[in-house]
């Protein structure tokens, strides 16, 4: 088959093309739904066959989304997604491979998993689902929730502080990051678009509501009233601006972050400006201990860098292989090496 | 390929065979020379069966006993299956290495030792009381003290070497000495010293001084009162190469991938006695063989579940403790029917036991290690070279039954080498994937009515999109299902697939097995010494006969009746009794069991002698 | 405590026993109201059996079969064992529920069901063709309509609840319905409702009145034509309450550590249906216990491990692919003889399986689950106050002998409740820790002649510093050892160790089980189902006995024999046949197995009708 | 017996007495011996008691280390060691609790194991002996081997990037985080003596010559004339100067830094001061980027805060729930909830 054809197939589907016939069984209300919804929007849009889509989970209330989008779909073990992503990508580079993670599948059981796709940089992209708590065992405190979180599992609350899972991203080496939520739609979709396009392993914290275990956990972020001040959009390039009536800039003072308002139109001289290819380690950590310093939640790509993905060395490697050494056979290979013949 | 030197000699002793032992520290060398004197062995001609034994220790303390490295080699003109019991010589570099070994050696066994490594320090690290040079305990053995190190540090002095490489050749210096006394042309050592180096390598010259040194040293001074020779064997005419059982596992598993055209996957965790099989794979990229170094085991086989369902030929290799890792997802593996295959090393455990030595004692957990009801198949080879055929016929079983396998190696089939003679490609019997759909044809989760497997349908063909998963589903359409009779009908289907490959491998023929007194029954490397024990009973007249399995689960059909054929059955395993459980929840038959867990291979003596007893007691 | 309301009420037919479905929505508070009737028939002096049964999803499309969420009660003027396996009453709040259930309901049987969720639309999404008011296909149950939305919303009407929030009471409403039918008075109701929401709060006045209005309806508009009364049952006196397996798990847990002096360490990772036991234990931190959620299970097992080294009493609960995750910890435990105890509650497999459903599929890998030669005794509970019993015997074999222990509970056992009678302190045996060795007394690595467990040394005590670990060490002096017949020895001593432990649980009794025709072996939470059977059979004059274990590891004295006095022996399982396996491993005995692996336990009559086969083909 | 008593026994051991009586088994030239010795000069001085000590390690050469030492010892499972260290340290806060765990061990398979231990400020001390390879297993890469390293299991080079010990530690929270290296024996002992005083989570990489399998990794830093350009000490509060014969000094610029040289007496303005109790993330990451931006290798303390520990929060817990509930006993536990009386 043709690319023209191909193409051509690809640009007729739409949103509801992507949709199983399997009913969707999360509690009415969860942030799941809109984060399926964002996810069927954008993938006709991505110019690839339906066919070719992978979407690989773990186990939890997230992890069923694969169940309810018509691609090929793949729901594991709890924890263990990135793993089979990884064979996946590594078995057929064409196939554009996705995780569907939550919280606790990510970052308590299935950690160890996600710091080493992200540090090999294997093409896939994954969505991080976090609600702050397990919902599908009904409620415990996850690695994300707030310390002194009081759930089943925690009458008296949670006694360690949060694992933050953008910087953990960006400092597992992961060449794209970025965070969206569940009720900003057009965003989600924006970054969405641009992970799938990112060469290399794409990480996505998308903050989700669990109405029946945790509801309101990002109303602040979310909230018509408070989520202009509570929240920056980065935007590459441009300035870290933010504030719903009174604009305010953040600025560097020294290594620390501060805000400043900003009346007129001209910039302070030390205002940051949003760049996602920095590469600069302290900047990324800069950026994502925003929320546990008072600033605003930064929200939108924090980084996006070109380096070559584990599957173009691997490929690599083998051309390199039969370059030198011949495509192999079975004759070579059993007489590779020494033999003698008896007479 | 090397041409074989026709050096002759006179005045040589004629022996059937030879078992020697290569012994020092394990920063002696002694693989090298052992691996390369049973090379030599083999291009002379003769069959031959080893077994390498090594510390767990990268490097323990020189001179002790918790740092011995040996290597034992039978050379023998008559085809053999183990090295066997005893030792016909044996060369000690130090008393470490005396003391560990040598109440394996015959009395009036030619033990030569370095007489320099003999000092009152070194016999203390040893942990001798008395310099055992001097207490006469070693009277009753053909002792040859050669001052090997000093003999060495001359026949080097004039290369201008440091000390301590000069002395790194001492091994080479000893193997001259053998070379001589068994009768090896010492050119193609040299030519293999030339290769590994480079011609004209330092290191190439001083080791063939070394060589050297040791042959003449022992023509000239007449160390030995005669030379032997072990004449060639009556093998079978052809190519031959030395193969372990990593080596062949991993050969296996690339001509399956290349017979079945579909790309070799590999993933694995590095892992004693596993880890050449790696290795071996990691080599082989011009073959389409991708290999992954995951970060842990689960991933190994994560990535192997990926690969399997994306369509390549999936495979992770692995030891006991991975093993254990491994069993959640080799039951979404069986959950989803995806074809993998799993070789697994058993090394001495529990636990992290005794890494480095061999034991069968994983057989259980292979069967029974997962939650729920989760039957995979289970193969077993039975000597290194068997490991090349079972590898292709794990592949076999795996895409025609969309099923993880397990293949049980061990520690001691992983590192033997035995010659293998090379097959050609059209020796080898290919195997297709018949159940790949060719386009989308609605049947989806139908089921091959022979094999009962479910068709492989890969990401990337258009209109059969589906979800799999570890959730149970319906039978028909492939969705979540929670209802309680498809759930049943579920297991019952998987276990029948597993069932029906007993009607696809070789059943046990009832004229081969036909009864007699006694049936020895056992599985894997303890073959070679089951088999040498059992001939030997026969021949001397004993109604005995040898059953060696290699499919152990399913079983392979007319075992039943086989087993019932014998008037005792006498299950032999390097564990407490793990098939013998199996084949008695199989049929309620009585058996006898022989055990040894101690990180050993049987000895044939020991099998010997308790099958005899349970001969002489069955004819009372 | 309660008091029990002595509310009279006449013109009420008497009757031994009844078993009554709630059913409906996830969200519908189902297995509230039935937990809550359940105790209240309790109070009242019913024996009581029950089963919830929910979906695996947290709150399933509404109105859809996937959603049902079903309690399951019995209760009765004789002590019963199971809910029973026919229904005499059913409430369905939707035509999901009714679909879902309504095979169980018997003929003539009370069908309640709310008339205002019976539109098209409702019938449709239940997966209905015709609306089954309609058809006629329930006129063999006596039917009785409620419009339960409507008479909910008007019955809350005055106090102006958001709609959504009123609709919320509807399983109040019914509850009243049934309490009526039943005789229950629903001022224990009240008082419950204001214990939990707070006298004052709206939402208790709010469940109070539609409490009322069902009972009231009930009573007024003459809804059935008669009332029923279940008289009280025959109990032994003394203070009861309602426990579920997981609940007596954790409380027995909590005993062991109070009675034998140690701490309690529980380290757990959620995962259903074991989590209750982490809520539970999280709230007793003033009896001493720690509990630690870890990152995963693997994480689990290994504090548990560490715990146990630190002299805590140490504990983790899982369920079976956590249990594949602890098999590599738990063989650590073993080699370095540490007590630790796995609660792991089994659930409907392989691989994620049904989640929420029960099975006993786990045994094999309980007992093999492990690389290397490497046992743990088992145990497993028979009914959910059995639990608490076998937790407390769990630790006791586990610091007496120096072993893990798993006990095998399961999703039945875990979610049900039965009345149980409180023991009282002096009433449970303690045990103490008899192998704390006072101070250095060189004794370290010694083992106790009789359990053959080596002492327990705890970090802090001065002199015996020592060094655990997962290689295999020396018999006597503890450090590494590679000796192949110190290992040998090791591997035998752990075994011996192991089967010590039937010396020291209770032997089957020659007399109880004397012979017979059949003998039903069986383990876990069937043993109401099997033993209601059998206690039929055996008032019908059939020669049949019931043995069910509860050690499945060693398994008790005077079994062998036992199975033996029977013509035939049953093994019932929940699974394809693993405990018929561990039997015939010990004994060659032919054996007939009942297996049934669909997620549900077994009922009494396919019980009862397959002995009733087995006995009657037995007497030909 | 009282507390005197003990330091008095304390005070009385000297190196000899932390020996053990079973063989050291390294190679000859192994670095894991520099550090054996290190652990058995410090340990006296740490005024505990001897029988108090508890050593925990995985599976790695490195990892046999307890053996070697006279105190209490765990050699548990690959990767596994912080999972039973912190059951320990649970079950008995008064013992002094340590891991001794690999780069494998640690960072390959028990990554999330170390994550979550540091992350929840448990107070065990981490000493991560990194070699850049697998030891035990003869040879392979590992997570901290170089980006194209060729070994045994990657003949044509490896092809991910490297994980960062100090930089996982960092971003994991740990409340105390430094790097040693093997060959320098005073600086090691110092730098283990503050980490076994710090209360909370200590997390200390060492560099270890493998000198089978990887010698010379560490060359630049540990030889004679090229380690003072090659590495910058960090002391707190003193700036970040290095350098053999003409001093150079670390300077700030944006979120950059760079290298000066500082002829005169004065620094500049912009000259970093070190200080590790600055609480500052985009600081971490700065300092533990310099290796691979070709500053100096920072060595010393990256970080030490004082945070209150996981088994703290535990026992206050305990203590509150006592407070507000009783002390347990058998009767109040089996009659919590409600029951009744059968007559
Ligand atoms: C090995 C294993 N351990 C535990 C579980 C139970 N389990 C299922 S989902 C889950 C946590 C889910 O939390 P999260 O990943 O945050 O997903 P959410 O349900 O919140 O979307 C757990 C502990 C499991 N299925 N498998
Ligand atoms: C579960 C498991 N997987 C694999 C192994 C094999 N193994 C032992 S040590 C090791 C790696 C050791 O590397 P590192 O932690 O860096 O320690 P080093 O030997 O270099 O000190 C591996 C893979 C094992 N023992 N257990
Ligand atoms: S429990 Fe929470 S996360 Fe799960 S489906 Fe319900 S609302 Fe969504
Ligand atoms: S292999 Fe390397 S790390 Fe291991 S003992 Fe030898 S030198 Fe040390
Ligand atoms: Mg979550
Ligand atoms: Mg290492």
């Amino acid at each position: 088959m043709s690319i023209v054809e191909k193409i051509d197939v690809v640009t007729k589907l739409s949103k509801a093309d992507f949709a199983s016939d399997q009913e969707v069984r999360w509690c009415p209300g969860c942030g799941d739904y809109a984060i399926l919804a964002g996810i069927q929007k954008v993938l006709p849009e991505l110019n690839t066959p339906k066919e070719n889509f992978v979407f690989v989970s773990g186990i939890g209330c997230s992890s069923r989304l694969p169940y309810y989008l018509s691609t090929y779909g793949f729901h594991t073990l709890h924890g263990r997604a990135p793993t089979v992503a990884t064979g996946i990508k590594l078995a057929n580079p064409e196939l554009s491979v996705w995780v569907i993670t939550g919280d606790g599948d990510a970052l308590s059981i299935g950690a160890n998993h996600l710091l080493h796709l992200l540090r090999r940089n294997i093409n896939v992209n994954i969505l991080l689902i976090n609600n702050r708590i397990y919902g599908l065992t009904k409620g415990q405190y996850s690695p994300t929730s707030e310390q002194g979180k009081v759930t089943k599992s925690s009458p008296l609350g949670s006694i360690s502080g949060p694992v933050d899972p953008v910087s953990f991203a960006l400092n597992a080496g992961a060449t794209f990051v970025a965070r969206a939520i569940d009720k900003d739609a057009k965003g989600l979709q924006k970054i969405l678009k641009q992970a799938a396009e990112h060469q290399g392993a794409s990480f996505v914290e998308i903050y989700q509501n669990c109405h029946v275990f945790n509801d309101g956990a990002f109303e602040a972020a979310t909230a018509r009233d408070t989520k202009d001040d509570a929240t920056v959009q980065l935007v590459d390039g441009e300035p870290l601006v933010f504030g719903s009536k009174d604009k305010k800039a953040i600025v560097l003072d020294g290594l620390e972050a501060k805000v400043v308002s900003v009346n007129t139109e001209s910039l302070p001289d030390n205002a940051l400006v949003h760049t996602t290819g920095s590469d600069n380690e302290a900047y990324d950590a800069l950026l994502s201990s925003f929320q546990h310093k008072g600033l605003p939640l930064p929200v939108g790509v924090f980084r996006q860098l070109r380096k070559p993905t584990y599957e173009q060395g691997m490929i690599e490697q083998q051309q390199s292989s039969i370059a030198s050494q011949g495509q192999g056979n079975i004759e070579a290979l059993l007489t590779g090496g020494s033999y003698w013949f008896h007479e | 390929m090397i041409e074989v030197s026709k050096a002759e000699a006179t005045n040589r002793e004629v022996l059937e065979e030879v078992t020697i032992l290569f012994s020092g520290d394990s920063g002696d060398g002694i693989q090298l020379i052992g691996d390369r004197f049973a090379y030599s062995s083999s291009v002379k001609g003769n069959d031959i069966s080893c077994f390498p034994d090594f510390p767990a220790e990268i490097r323990a303390p020189a001179g002790t006993t918790a740092g011995v490295s040996g290597f034992k080699l039978c050379f023998s003109s008559e085809p053999i299956l183990t090295p066997g019991d005893h030792l016909d010589a044996m060369v000690a570099m130090n008393p470490a290495a005396l003391k560990q070994n040598i109440s394996e050696l015959s009395d009036n066994g030619i033990l030569i030792i370095n007489s320099d490594s003999f000092k009152e320090k070194d016999c203390v690290k040893a942990g001798y009381q008395e310099n055992p040079l001097k207490t006469g305990e070693l009277d009753r053995f053909r002792l040859v003290e050669i001052p090997l190190t000093q003999l060495t540090l001359d026949a080097l002095s004039s290369l201008n070497l440091p000390r301590k490489k000069a002395l790194l050749c001492k091994n080479m210096l000893s193997l001259g000495v053998v070379c001589w006394l068994y009768e090896r042309p010492i050119e193609e050592l040299e030519n293999w010293l030339d290769a590994k180096f480079g011609k004209q390598h330092l290191l190439s010259e001083a080791n063939k001084k070394a060589l050297h040194s040791g042959y003449n040293y022992a023509d000239t001074i007449e160390l030995f009162d005669a030379g032997f020779r072990v004449p060639k064997a009556n093998l079978p005419k052809g190519r031959y190469r030395h193969i372990t059982g990593n080596e062949a596992l991993a050969l296996g598993a690339v001509v399956a991938s290349i017979k079945c055209k579909r790309e070799l996957f590999f993933a694995s965790y590095p892992i004693t006695p596993s880890s050449d099989v790696l290795h071996s794979l990691a080599r082989y990229k011009n073959f389409g063989v991708k290999t992954f170094q995951s970060e842990d085991e689960i991933s190994a086989m994560g990535a192997v579940v990926g690969a399997s369902f994306a369509g390549n030929l999936a495979l992770t290799s692995t030891s006991g403790p991975g093993l254990d890792l491994k069993q959640e997802m080799l039951g979404l593996a069986v959950m989803a029917e995806l074809p993998a295959v799993v070789f697994n090393i058993q090394r001495a455990g529990p636990s992290t036991g005794m890494p480095t030595k061999t034991e069968q004692t994983d057989l259980l957990a292979a069967l029974y290690g997962r939650h729920g009801e989760c039957e995979v198949p289970v193969l077993a080879p039975s000597t290194p070279a068997d490991c090349f055929t079972m590898a292709i016929e794990a592949f076999r079983i795996a895409v025609t039954y969309m099923t993880p396998v397990i293949v049980l190696s061990d520690g001691y089939l992983a590192n033997s080498a035995e010659p293998w003679q090379i097959p050609t490609d059209e020796d080898i019997d290919g195997f297709s994937v018949a159940n790949l759909p060719a386009q989308s044809d609605g049947a989806l989760f139908q089921r091959c009515p022979n094999t009962l497997a479910r068709s492989w349908v890969l990401p990337g063909q258009k209109g059969l999109e589906h979800r799999l998963g570890g959730l149970e589903r319906d039978y028909d359409k492939g969705a979540i299902s929670y209802d309680p009779d498809n759930h049943f009908k579920m297991v019952l289907t998987r276990k029948e697939k597993i069932k029906r490959i007993s009607q696809d491998i070789s059943p046990i023929s009832a004229d081969e097995y036909s009864g007699a007194d006694v049936l020895v029954v056992a599985w894997g490397s303890t073959h070679g010494a089951l088999h040498t024990a059992v001939q030997q009973l026969k021949s001397e007249g004993y109604a005995i006969d040898h059953l060696h399995l290699r499919n152990l689960n399913p079983l392979p059909e007319g075992l039943g009746d086989c087993l019932r054929r014998y008037r005792k059955v006498l299950v032999a395993e390097l564990n407490l009794g793990q098939l013998n459980s199996v084949l008695k929840n199989h049929w309620s038959i009585e058996t006898e069991v022989l055990q040894k867990v101690s990180g050993m291979p049987f000895k044939i003596d020991e099998v010997y002698q308790h099958c005899k007893q349970l001969l002489t007691d069955n004819s009372q």
